[in-house]
């Protein structure tokens, strides 16, 4: 980076966190979701929409993609800034979360001229929500087996099938949709193809699907004979599965692109040492006690990790060895890492613990023990931690599939 | 070492484990257990008279007033089998308040209320107060002598199924000591009791606003016994927590095996990958300790240390013992078990409960410490 | 148990009690091995047998055993009883662990009257060492596959290959021995055959192999042409695999018949709890660190768990769902335990933990770092823990195995 | 929070290590390393004088005394590199005690020895006593004024490489206040040194006794700094042993992945089974965030708070990180794991060698808990 570039980055990076220090918003009077996975009322649909078109507009969301599309046209650290400042004054989540970290990095990289057009700029200003058509009823870990059928008819394709666990189905304007359009392909993986689908079409209709913290979040999407344009088919038929583990790169980290900012509530173990600084255990305070505190020590030791893995994955020479490692590994560690943060939370609060959200009593409104039940959605959605070990073992350590 | 328990079981315990274990199998059907959630009182009251007929209700309460003469020893099966099938019910709070009442109360109220507690009249306790103490060192609540009794004040919370009670038994500070007022939940006005949101929506808590409420002088109990008789019952309380836990480690284990070998992905059965059946492996080994530790526990309960060791020993190991298995349940469900339909989530809730209450394992541990070394 | 046998037992019990109160051995002056299969030194291997043999003839080993044979002839419980009183006075480990634990019981159940009078006797005296020949180098887990050949040619098996992990190797009189005696068979299991060997026919030689310890405590074995006779085959030919299953199921603690006595000094996790009493790190008390008191007490709840196992396991209502289940994880829990124990121990020497077994500055001559190193011997040997995993989730969980 | 580390990476980092993995994988082959397990020095002094010449051991000594002139910052990727291939020596005691001379000697000590060890020559330190402190606030040794210098009287423990050493830096109490000693080794009685027998035989360590060892009034190093200069050498030598540690991290779990890649049981290569594999992922992903603390810790080491905050959490994390990595390559090399012949061992025990010196993760994570809450 050139000294001109470096100090316009350093300018750029004040404005950013003067307009955060003053744009970010306070406490809305309802409970805001942790994440893009959690947003269950109407309210907190349209509050996380107008807060992201309002960053999109001040030019902090989508810096880097290009200036035609609506993007800033500015290299990458101009938004990574961006995204420090936002994380840092602890503004709230961005909810396109599928549109600004998988459909429009995918658009950038293999859209045409035309997608791009379409798409790009309102997937930034959260005027068109996008969501993720992968999952199945039956094959939840085997997205190769996917068998929602589309069919060629003229100038459309004919969709039959069901999809799950969609998040923002109900609020969707497009889906990213593997569906299998070959039923003679040599393996069941080129059968398939992608599409980018609209939700707005007959024939489309959406289940709500109540979570496991009691919330309702995302959705069974039903397609019987919906009929859909036939350039919404994104590369050739049968790229499907090649295009769908792409767009899992995205979301794995291990490939860029991606809008900027959060869909995630960034959890580092200090944001529970604020809750055991004022919470009491038993009666006492909870600092007061060396094994908790102990235990805090570790969460804090393994959040500094992560953090710094992030850091370290961008410096070439200490990646020699792996250098995929680091990224691949990115989703299992945090997923996992948040899971038992918030389930550590919960003991924090001792008595209170048997409290949950919507009890005056709880802690917090009970955010931990939800944020708990929520963490699974991220060890277990985007391939379980299970599946996540697997996908480590044989692509960075090289170890055998079978 | 020889404090430590060892593990004995009564031809007592075995035929109650037997019966209860068909009993609630029978009368809490999982479609049933959802049903209850969104009840008001959240319980089946055919269930509970059917309970109170085979004398469940008595099993600890002396022969004179009523009850089989056994101990809480016998308690621990029946309630190890309502845990495994999430059989919904004030069981375990008006098993402890007759325990404390056995313990503590007068023979005017021992004779008022055992019998009828044996037959199914409902009782609960309310100890629990904001700050969230597991133990009665300090007592915020008061009761203040007057004229026709005692006037009342403070907080209480987590007061279980007191909605449905007959009586209510409070632990208060009275002239500068603990005492323990027997509250008669008709005397209560309408606006004492605030029904709380709980993790676990098997069951029904509730906060008590003593201000304003006056009990007659016969309300109290013995004073004398009554520090001591609250020690007791916190035990007795961690003792049939951990059995209700124990229970419900059983089925969800069982429930997660059930998915594991149906569930296919990859063309096999999901139980077949070690990523799933190892880790279930370590779920049930430690739920077999947590049972041994629950039966020693049972057996040694009234033995003066031995027993207190035993229970918080078992307490400590059921509780980390449930939540693992709860906790991988969920995962091991996938995409289902993010749902609330999977019944996973259920047992998971449940040991994040006992956690909270009367200490959870971190604070038994504490205590052992200071106990054992 | 009638009155009368109940008023025997009891006096068997004092009665063993003051015998091991009288006899247990002090300090010999030198290191005692914790198990069998850490006999290292024949100075050690002397002491050991002599042991044993005193406590035979006292009556106190192989007490159930049948009287012809040089057993009590008594029930169980007085063996049991007699066990005991041995662990409260901390009596040294008995060797012959193969013979004791697996033959032993393997000839009472199978054995013919001739190999009985035999053999059993001088197991219990530690006259005849036995050792175990199941594991090759190749196939350790997979002991399905052994390759050792054994070819009938008349009154002789005519033996060629090797065995590995044999523990007291060097000692041994005798071996039980998987071989293959059919190349056609219709399954590798089927072509296995199961042997009383003798290791002191030509042809039979040990290779002592260095442990991770440090130390030497078992051999490689090698067969070239040794020849025995044939009437060792135990069963039929083909036979091989179901008996060899059988005896694991001695050692995995699934089936009785065992002499008694143990083999590795019973690890509770009181046993730390006196180092831990007499410990600094970091020139404080242990006890005075809450943390490591936390830690301990985890550890004495599980050991305590294990014994309490065992207790359950004998009572049936309370095993009714899964019979076999404390059983068949007994060896799984033990090993792991123990192994995590001595790891744990090490730390609770603090600075000292720097030393090893010969240095006058250890702890204990090093002991627990010495114990956990041999730990593996027990998480590895007899079915590596992952194997055992495998074999709780399909035999007790009901898992498939594919 | 502001104060936690962050990483930072230099070109001369970069190169030192890309230059000293290259050097110790061909100096430091698994043979040579099994070969120097039996030897009495335990190191190859060939290899040594190539050390210093390529002037690794003047790293972070000052120009002035024929140094580079850098900081411990550049000497982490070459400790790292030594403990990826176990290369032994005295390199890491020596660049300690240098460190400990820039901090704490005099400038007449620091003339007459600095260059020396930049060019070769073997320094240690004595700073352990039989109470095992992983901290200078007692020393029980101590230094008498006499006419002719100081009279020394004490023991002192886990001596690194004495025998070979020309100078060793010993703690000691003076006047009642801690100071340091630059005693020659020549000025030693023979029986002064004894060789201890310790976990990690890739190493060498000694017990010195100090009673009858005198030294010249020129032996004191500055008193006035002493406190401070043992405080930063502890923390510079967490920081050194973490740096071993990390880098016999790398290799034992790629010594553990070459195992499960070759290794046949049940017809299939053993590491294709979840209940190795998944486990390996675990150690791979530990070691991927200790490695990242290490790289935090060397950039801001010497900033004031923030790098001893980022050397004990590099400390504790790689400790926990090495010895799971090691435990489990000693368990999944099967029966070969628990032989001397496989090399799971020597990363084992290297780990608890290391939890044994300056203080392991408990005590680190004690010490944070202060630092952070």
């Amino acid at each position: 980076m050139s000294g001109a570039e470096e100090k316009a980055l350093s300018e750029f990076s004040a404005d950013a966190d003067k307009w955060f220090a003053e744009n970010t918003p306070g406490d809305p009077g309802f409970m805001l979701p942790l994440s893009f996975l959690e947003v269950s009322t109407d309210q907190q649909f349209e509050f996380l929409c107008n807060w992201q078109r309002k960053v999109w507009e001040a030019g902090y969301l989508g810096a880097a993609w290009p200036s035609e599309y609506g993007g800033g046209g500015l290299p990458q650290e101009f938004q990574d800034a961006a995204t420090k400042a936002m994380r840092r004054h602890g503004g709230p989540v961005f909810l396109n979360a599928i549109g600004l970290g998988w459909a429009g990095p995918l658009l950038l990289e293999m859209g045409t001229q035309e997608q791009k057009s379409q798409y790009l700029k309102n997937i930034l200003s959260a005027e068109d929500i996008w969501c993720q058509g992968f999952s199945e009823p039956d094959n939840g870990s085997d997205l190769g087996n996917a068998q929602l059928k589309a069919e060629r008819d003229g100038d459309s394709y004919v969709l039959n099938g069901s999809k799950i666990w969609t998040t923002l189905g109900n609020y969707a304007k497009h889906m990213i949709l593997l569906a299998r359009t070959g039923s003679d392909a040599p393996s069941k993986y080129a059968g398939l193809s992608f599409f980018l689908s609209p939700m707005t079409v007959d024939g489309v209709e959406t289940r709500p699907i109540r979570k496991v913290t009691g919330e309702f979040g995302f959705t069974q999407t039903f397609f019987t004979d919906a009929r859909i344009p036939a350039d919404c088919l994104m590369g050739e038929e049968g790229q499907g599965w090649l295009i769908a583990m792409r767009t899992l790169e995205y979301e794995r980290g291990a490939r860029g692109g991606q809008a900027g900012g959060y869909v995630l509530t960034p959890f580092d173990a200090f944001s529970i040492l604020d809750l055991a600084k004022n919470s009491t255990r038993g009666g006492k305070p909870v600092l007061d006690d060396p094994v908790i505190r102990d235990r805090l020590v570790d969460f804090i030791i393994e959040g500094q990790s992560l953090g710094l893995c992030d850091q370290r994955g961008r410096i070439a020479p200490l990646n020699q060895d792996r250098p995929a490692g680091l990224s691949l590994s990115n989703k299992l560690m945090w997923t996992e890492f948040v899971r038992r943060l918030c389930e550590f939370a919960i003991t924090l609060t001792g008595e209170k613990g048997g409290y949950y959200v919507g009890e005056e009593n709880a802690v917090e409104d009970g955010l931990w023990t939800r944020a708990y039940l929520n963490s699974f959605g991220a060890t277990i959605g985007g391939g379980t931690s299970e599946i996540q070990r697997n996908i480590v073992a044989e692509h960075v350590l090289g170890l055998p599939k079978k | 070492m020889d404090h430590l328990g060892r593990i004995g079981f009564s031809e007592e315990q075995a035929d109650l484990l037997e019966v209860a274990e068909n009993f609630c199998r029978e009368r809490s059907p999982m479609e049933k257990v959802r049903t209850l959630l969104e009840d008001d009182a959240g319980y089946d009251t055919a269930v509970w008279e059917e309970i109170a007929k085979l004398g469940w209700l008595g099993i600890a309460i002396p022969e004179e007033f009523g009850g089989a003469g056994l101990s809480l020893a016998e308690a621990v099966p029946v309630i190890e089998a309502m845990g495994r099938y999430l059989l919904a019910g004030p069981f375990i709070p008006t098993t402890l308040a007759a325990q404390l009442l056995c313990d503590g109360g007068s023979d005017a109220q021992k004779a008022a209320w055992l019998q009828k507690i044996a037959g199914g009249a409902i009782a609960t306790l309310a100890l629990s107060e904001p700050d969230g103490r597991w133990d009665d060192t300090e007592i915020a609540a008061t009761a203040v002598k007057n004229a026709d009794g005692y006037r009342l004040s403070g907080v209480k919370t987590f007061v279980g199924d007191a909605a449905q009670a007959e009586i209510i038994l409070v632990s208060v500070k009275l002239d500068d000591a603990p005492a323990l007022m027997l509250v008669e939940k008709s005397a209560l006005p309408e606006t004492a009791l605030r029904r709380e949101t709980i993790i676990d929506e098997t069951r029904r808590s509730y906060e008590l606003t003593l201000d304003g409420v006056t009990a007659p002088a016969s309300a109290l109990m013995d004073q004398d016994r009554a520090a001591m008789a609250l020690e007791r019952l916190r035990l007795a309380a961690t003792l049939l927590g951990t059995a209700e836990m124990v229970g419900g480690n059983r089925a969800v284990i069982d429930y997660t095996i059930d998915y594991l070998t149906t569930r296919k992905q990859f063309g096999k059965t999901i139980g077949s990958y070690q990523a799933l059946k190892h880790p279930t492996v370590d779920a049930y080994t430690m739920f077999e300790q947590a049972r041994s530790h629950l039966y020693a526990a049972a057996h040694c309960f009234n033995e003066q240390g031995t027993g207190e060791i035993a229970t918080r020993m078992a307490k400590a190991q059921a509780e980390k013992s449930l939540s693992y298995a709860a906790d991988r349940a969920i995962q091991f469900h996938g995409g289902f078990g993010f749902t609330y339909e999977c019944d996973a989530h259920l047992y998971r809730r449940r040991a994040i409960w006992h956690a909270s209450q009367f200490g959870d394992a971190a604070w038994q541990k504490e205590k052992l410490a200071a106990l054992l070394f």
